[in-house]
């Protein structure tokens, strides 16, 4: 069972949480991601950025698959908003797009990424709107945001 | 492949060339940065994002109810799917184990026409990438007729709202099990007629054979899911690994790709998986039409959707791949987080893997095989 | 040269079968086209006999349709719509007042009025969530021509956008006035004088009217912050940081001299000026406007000053 | 065979004008008709095959636009005023030319296309003797003529400042210059056989004779051959891939709007129809009357379908079927990619054309002195 092998190696960095799913450190997550990908997880299915909106922290969740052995596996990450993650975008090329989304909408750093830029918002687009802290600008490119629908309702 | 003759020695720049996001065989808005020697290209950056419709943030402000009309709207062509797929999270999330079985039958069944009329979208679509077009009008004159039956039961022809977390809008009308095996009488053969007008078309075949081949480890990954992962000989399928609502209850097959015409993983095959899949969906159909069983549909749809804190990640089989819901709830009748992994948005990014190398026609067929929709992978 | 001549011969047999397949179509055209002469020919809209009625009900969904007279005013359809579609306004009568609203079909004693009653079919997005709630059923989509309750056109086509909503509520302003509630007609009638302002002014917001106005005219700032920005660079920039925004030049009291003033600082802002060089560009184009009187002059350079 | 342009001479002849004059007037006649002769085909082309396209696909095509009150039958062919509205639309529209283009080349394009095809008309003939101009060297001047439109093409291209463009150009220029070579070799093989560069003469020796298609095994292959390269060099699908519109939007086309673009579709048909002709003049016979090579012992009285007029009825007859099939073929194959296309032309085509030369001088040579 791959899961164990995971659990056996990092079993006292790991906090094991109820659904299954565990609970990692940041600093730690290279040696990780490396590890799960070299015990048969091969299909990393999503990267779920999320905030926690308590203390500027947001998480990561990463969703393994293991094709031979049809095996599951989250893992979650949960740091501060100016630390910068481990990319594991040289080892599942599917988190390319994905880190990329998570830089776009939560604003979350990547570290060895190999094209960070926004993705499916446009380039110049100022902050990141799934953050709970995002409040709408009043302007974008210089047109106002249309808040007041009063004359139009 | 085409090699890219050494450039000091002929001293030829490249050109970069905009391929969208108004192109004919984009599949939408779709723009392709394309990096190209002549015909040859040598590196494609596909750009998205210009159907965004906020999907994720509007969720963060909608109860579960009424998320379910949105989450049809991410892929339109498979809207059944998107609709099953979410209510299927939604049920995991509020731990609904077992649903009526009437409701399980009446989803599947839907869900496989949905599969149907989707695959027959790609097909077409396919030939008309390759420049076919009588192809396409059949197969959408067929598709036609799918949505003919799902106006019937949902009372509209492209955007459903029909699967509810818990059950079922309403129940489905009486003629409708007559009709449906009216349909699928008549639809079997046309199979046959697009084998023979486009399948085993020589030109067809040279066009999409060899062409962008997609190995299994590669497809693997870059997340790549569907009928283009089984078109690189992946025997892999949700409805069959992990069996969701009823579908252990059918006998059907597992298409993959055999290499018929070329090497296993190129378009050709990722075409040829839509067709027999196709088939093996009127099978499922078949088997599950006649024993519909009697029920109420709406007995197990919840009052209220308050689900506890926690999150859940549930997938699903659309007709593109696979679809994966993160939801997180805080414990009110909003989430906090949905996130969506759409698996057009997974099998786009390895364009520039798979046709790097080949021709601009060729990159049109790679883009077509993948079978693609633009308002899943922007969201 | 055994596949070369093999590739030809499977070639010329494709072609041929794919031939033979579009003349079979060209041939029995009669029995094989599809093609519906839409307003000539109509296709028979799938009929439904379930829901509410078995007789009365489809589920076809074209249009939204309420039976106003079953309306209770709960509110239940206008929560349950996902894009507010629905807008309903309820009056309740006073206590003690012997104002009946009258009862519905379903025997129902109505407890408030419904002065307001529009749906929006421009914003509609034809999911069928509001005609579920409703505890009276008078809410509900309506389909084409073989509706038997409510024969109304095949494809619902308006040419304006106003045909879009519609207006349900019968209540007349003389059971409003009936009710006690004179302040709600007061209050409706400020609001669609608003409304058809926002009409005339066609989606241009005049800049006395709004903060956003600022930038009615985006171009003369534009072109002017060049030949601004030069002398404003040589003269040497305030080191302190100064908390100089829009909402800083609030204390400029006429209004068009206000809306100069903002457009001014949107221009400024455009050309990446910052602080005691954004005011300066402000005062020369309050100046060059000439709207520019000491008061107003002496306050911004006194936020250049850091005082706010 | 006399040329229709003499005939106008002598019959101008009798206003005692100048010959140089008469020879100028006389011109502009055949001219306006050979307008008029591609204007009415496209119009009425155009029309057939969204019908053809139509009814392949099981659609009904155009079919509310009618012609003085007069729609055409109800149920599948109406709508037979579609193609002069779609012309009125044509002519009305705004004329844009981008920014950046070269735009006197811009303008220029269309009517070297335009030139070219309506040059080639000179030497086709209808029927006996309804030919503008009869030239001796026939068949070399239609080769010639008709290769006349790759440098509108180019120019297009270029011209427009567009990628697309210049893709769709690159691709015309390199199609039409290689499918020249099977087109020249498969109607050089009929000059050897008929030894004659005369159309006339090649007519006249198949009515000696027989039809060139089935005259010998080999020229049943060349007249496929020389049919298949005339779809390539008319762009027609499956190899349209100038302006393969799933790849290149619209290829060399792109940039053109209203009248200009119309001309490029007038030229378009009046290639198809210019081929078609010279493939049923070639192979199939040109004015001769189908009925005569069955021999069923027609009675002589009814040789008249072989004269003039009605040779007329059986060229347009056997050009239009040709016609026809490249619709057809439009309608039911996807298209070939460049390389393939090449492939098709260079390794196929050309062996093939040139073993075919080889062998039917062989049969000529033995037939010629065994069998006769």
């Amino acid at each position: 069972m791959s899961k164990e092998l995971f659990v056996k190696k990092y079993s006292d960095k790991v906090e094991a949480l109820d659904n299954g799913s565990f609970l990692v450190s940041y600093e730690d997550w290279k040696d990780m991601s490396k590890h799960i990908n070299k015990i048969g997880f091969d299909y990393l299915m999503c990267i779920t950025s999320y905030d926690l909106a308590v203390d500027e922290k947001l998480g990561l969740a990463y969703n393994f698959y293991s094709t031979d052995k049809k095996e599951y596996l989250e893992i979650r990450i949960e740091f501060h908003n100016s630390d910068k993650i481990f990319s594991v975008a040289n080892i599942w090329r599917t988190a390319n797009w994905h880190e990329r989304e998570a830089y776009d909408m939560m604003g979350i750093l990547f570290d060895g990424h190999p094209d960070m830029k926004r993705i499916l918002l446009p380039e110049d687009w100022e902050g990141h709107p799934l953050r709970k802290d995002w409040k709408e600008p009043d302007f974008y490119n210089g047109m106002p945001v249309p808040k007041d629908k009063s004359y139009w309702e | 492949m085409y090699k890219i003759l050494d450039k000091s020695i002929i001293g030829a720049d490249e050109m970069v060339l905009n391929m969208g996001p108004q192109h004919p065989s984009t599949h939408g808005v779709l723009r392709l940065k394309i990096v190209t020697d002549g015909e040859v290209v040598s590196h494609i950056e596909p750009i998205i994002g210009y159907l965004h419709r906020c999907f994720e943030k509007h969720c963060e402000n909608l109860s579960y109810e009424q998320i379910a009309p949105f989450a049809d709207r991410c892929d339109y062509l498979a809207a059944m799917h998107m609709g099953h797929a979410y209510a299927i999270s939604v049920e995991k999330l509020l731990g609904i184990e077992e649903l009526p079985s009437r409701v399980e039958y009446i989803r599947v069944i839907l869900a496989e026409f949905q599969r149907i009329s989707s695959h027959l979208i790609a097909i077409g679509v396919f030939g008309l990438d390759v420049g076919a077009i009588t192809p396409f009008t059949w197969t959408l004159r067929d598709r036609e007729r799918i949505i003919d039956l799902f106006e019937q039961v949902t009372g509209a022809r492209l955007l459903y709202n029909y699967i509810w977390p818990g059950g079922l809008a309403h129940d489905l009308p009486p003629t409708f099990v007559n009709k449906a095996l009216e349909f699928l009488d008549y639809f079997e053969p046309q199979i046959e007629e697009y084998n023979n007008l486009l399948t085993t078309n020589k030109i067809f075949i040279e066009r999409s054979a060899d062409v962008g081949v997609m190995p299994k480890d590669v497809a693997i990954n870059y997340g790549v899911t569907g009928p283009s992962l089984r078109g690189s000989g992946m025997p892999f399928d949700l409805r069959k690994d992990e069996p969701y609502s009823i579908y252990s209850k059918f006998d059907f097959d597992v298409p993959i790709g055999e290499g018929l015409m070329g090497t296993v993983g190129d378009s050709w095959d990722r075409y040829y998986v839509k067709v027999l899949e196709m088939k093996e969906s009127i099978k499922i159909l078949r088997q599950a039409l006649p024993q519909i069983p009697d029920g109420d549909v709406q007995s197990a749809l919840p009052k209220k959707i308050r689900p506890k804190k926690g999150e859940i990640y549930s997938r699903y089989e659309t007709a593109r791949g696979d679809v994966g819901f993160y939801i997180r709830s805080g414990g009110k009748n909003t989430p906090t987080r949905l996130k969506m992994r759409s698996p057009a948005y997974c099998n786009l990014s390895v364009l520039n893997e798979i046709s790097a190398g080949w021709m601009i026609s060729d990159v049109i067929t790679v883009l077509g095989s993948l079978d693609i929709v633009l308002g899943e992978i922007d969201r | 040269m055994s596949e070369y001549i093999n590739n030809i011969i499977y070639g010329v047999k494709s072609f041929i079968t794919g031939m033979n397949l579009t003349l079979k179509h060209f041939r029995n055209k009669k029995d094989l086209v599809a093609t519906l002469q839409y307003p000539n020919e109509k296709w028979p809209l799938p009929e439904r006999n379930i829901g509410f009625d078995p007789s009365e009900y489809n589920v076809i969904r074209s249009r939204l349709h309420v039976d106003i007279d079953d309306c209770i005013g709960c509110l239940q359809c206008e929560r349950a719509c996902p894009v507010d579609c629905i807008k309903i306004d309820t009056i309740k009568p006073p206590k003690g007042s012997d104002f009946d609203c009258g009862k519905t079909s379903h025997d129902t004693q109505k407890k408030m009025i419904v002065p307001r009653f529009t749906i929006d079919m421009s914003e509609c997005m034809y999911c069928d969530l509001c005609v579920h709630p409703c505890p009276e059923e008078c809410i509900y989509m309506v389909g084409g021509p073989n509706e038997p309750k409510h024969e109304i056109d095949y494809e619902f086509s308006q040419y304006e956008r106003h045909g879009l909503v519609f207006e349900f509520a019968t209540a007349t302003d003389q059971d409003i006035i009936d009710i006690g509630a004179e302040d709600y007609l007061k209050e409706r009638k400020a609001k669609e004088e608003k409304r058809i302002k926002g009409e005339n002014l066609k989606g241009v917001v005049h800049q006395e009217d709004s903060v956003s106005s600022a930038l009615s005219d985006p171009i003369t700032p534009v072109a002017a912050a060049p030949v601004a920005a030069a002398p404003v660079a040589a003269a040497p920039v305030a080191a302190v940081p100064i908390d100089f925004n829009i909402k800083s030049i609030d204390f400029i009291e006429d209004k068009t001299v206000r809306g100069t003033a903002k457009k001014a600082f949107m221009g400024a802002k455009r050309a990446k000026l910052e602080g005691a060089a954004m005011i300066d560009f402000i005062i020369a184009e309050l100046d060059k406007a000439s709207k520019l009187d000491d008061d107003i002059k002496n306050t911004l350079e006194g936020f250049k000053g850091g005082k706010n | 065979m006399t040329s229709a342009l003499d005939y106008l001479i002598e019959l101008l002849a009798f206003t005692g004008l100048d010959h140089s004059i008469l020879v100028v007037l006389a011109i502009h006649i055949p001219a306006l008709a050979i307008f008029l002769v591609m204007v009415v085909n496209a119009t009425i082309a155009v029309y057939v095959e969204r019908k053809v396209a139509a009814f392949m696909q099981d659609r009904l095509g155009p079919m509310e636009v009618g012609l003085f009150g007069f729609k055409g039958g109800r149920r599948f062919w109406g709508g037979i005023g579609q193609t002069i509205a779609d012309a009125i639309k044509l002519l009305t529209k705004e004329d844009i030319v981008p920014d950046n283009a070269d735009k006197k080349l811009m303008l220029l394009a269309p009517f070297i296309i335009f030139i070219g095809a309506f040059l080639t008309f000179i030497a086709v003939p209808f029927s006996e003797n309804l030919v503008v101009s009869d030239f001796n060297v026939g068949i070399f001047y239609i080769i010639a003529m008709s290769s006349v439109g790759v440098i509108g093409i180019i120019l297009a291209g270029w011209s427009s400042n567009n990628k697309w463009s210049l893709y769709g150009a690159m691709r015309a220029a390199a199609q039409i210059v290689s499918y020249e070579i099977p087109i020249g070799l498969t109607l050089l093989l009929v000059v050897i056989v008929a030894g004659s560069l005369n159309l006339g003469d090649i007519v006249q020796w198949q009515a000696d004779n027989r039809w060139f298609i089935i005259h010998s095994p080999f020229t049943f292959v060349a007249f496929f051959i020389y049919f298949i390269s005339v779809v390539a060099e008319t762009n027609r699908t499956p190899f349209d891939i100038p302006e393969a519109e799933s790849e290149l939007v619209a290829g060399w086309m792109t940039e053109y709007s209203g009248f200009k673009w119309a001309i490029f579709f007038l030229s378009e048909y009046a290639n198809m129809l210019i081929v078609s002709i010279v493939a049923s003049v070639v192979f199939l016979g040109g004015w001769l009357s189908p009925l005569a090579i069955l021999n069923i012992g027609i009675p002589e009285s009814w040789m008249i379908l072989d004269g003039p007029i009605l040779g007329f009825f059986w060229v347009m007859l056997k050009a239009l079927f040709l016609v026809f099939v490249m619709m057809w073929f439009r309608w039911t194959f996807p298209r070939l990619r460049v390389d393939q296309l090449m492939y098709l032309c260079w390794k196929v085509f050309i062996p093939f054309c040139l073993a075919n030369l080889f062998f039917v001088s062989i049969w000529e040579l033995i037939s010629g002195t065994i069998f006769r």
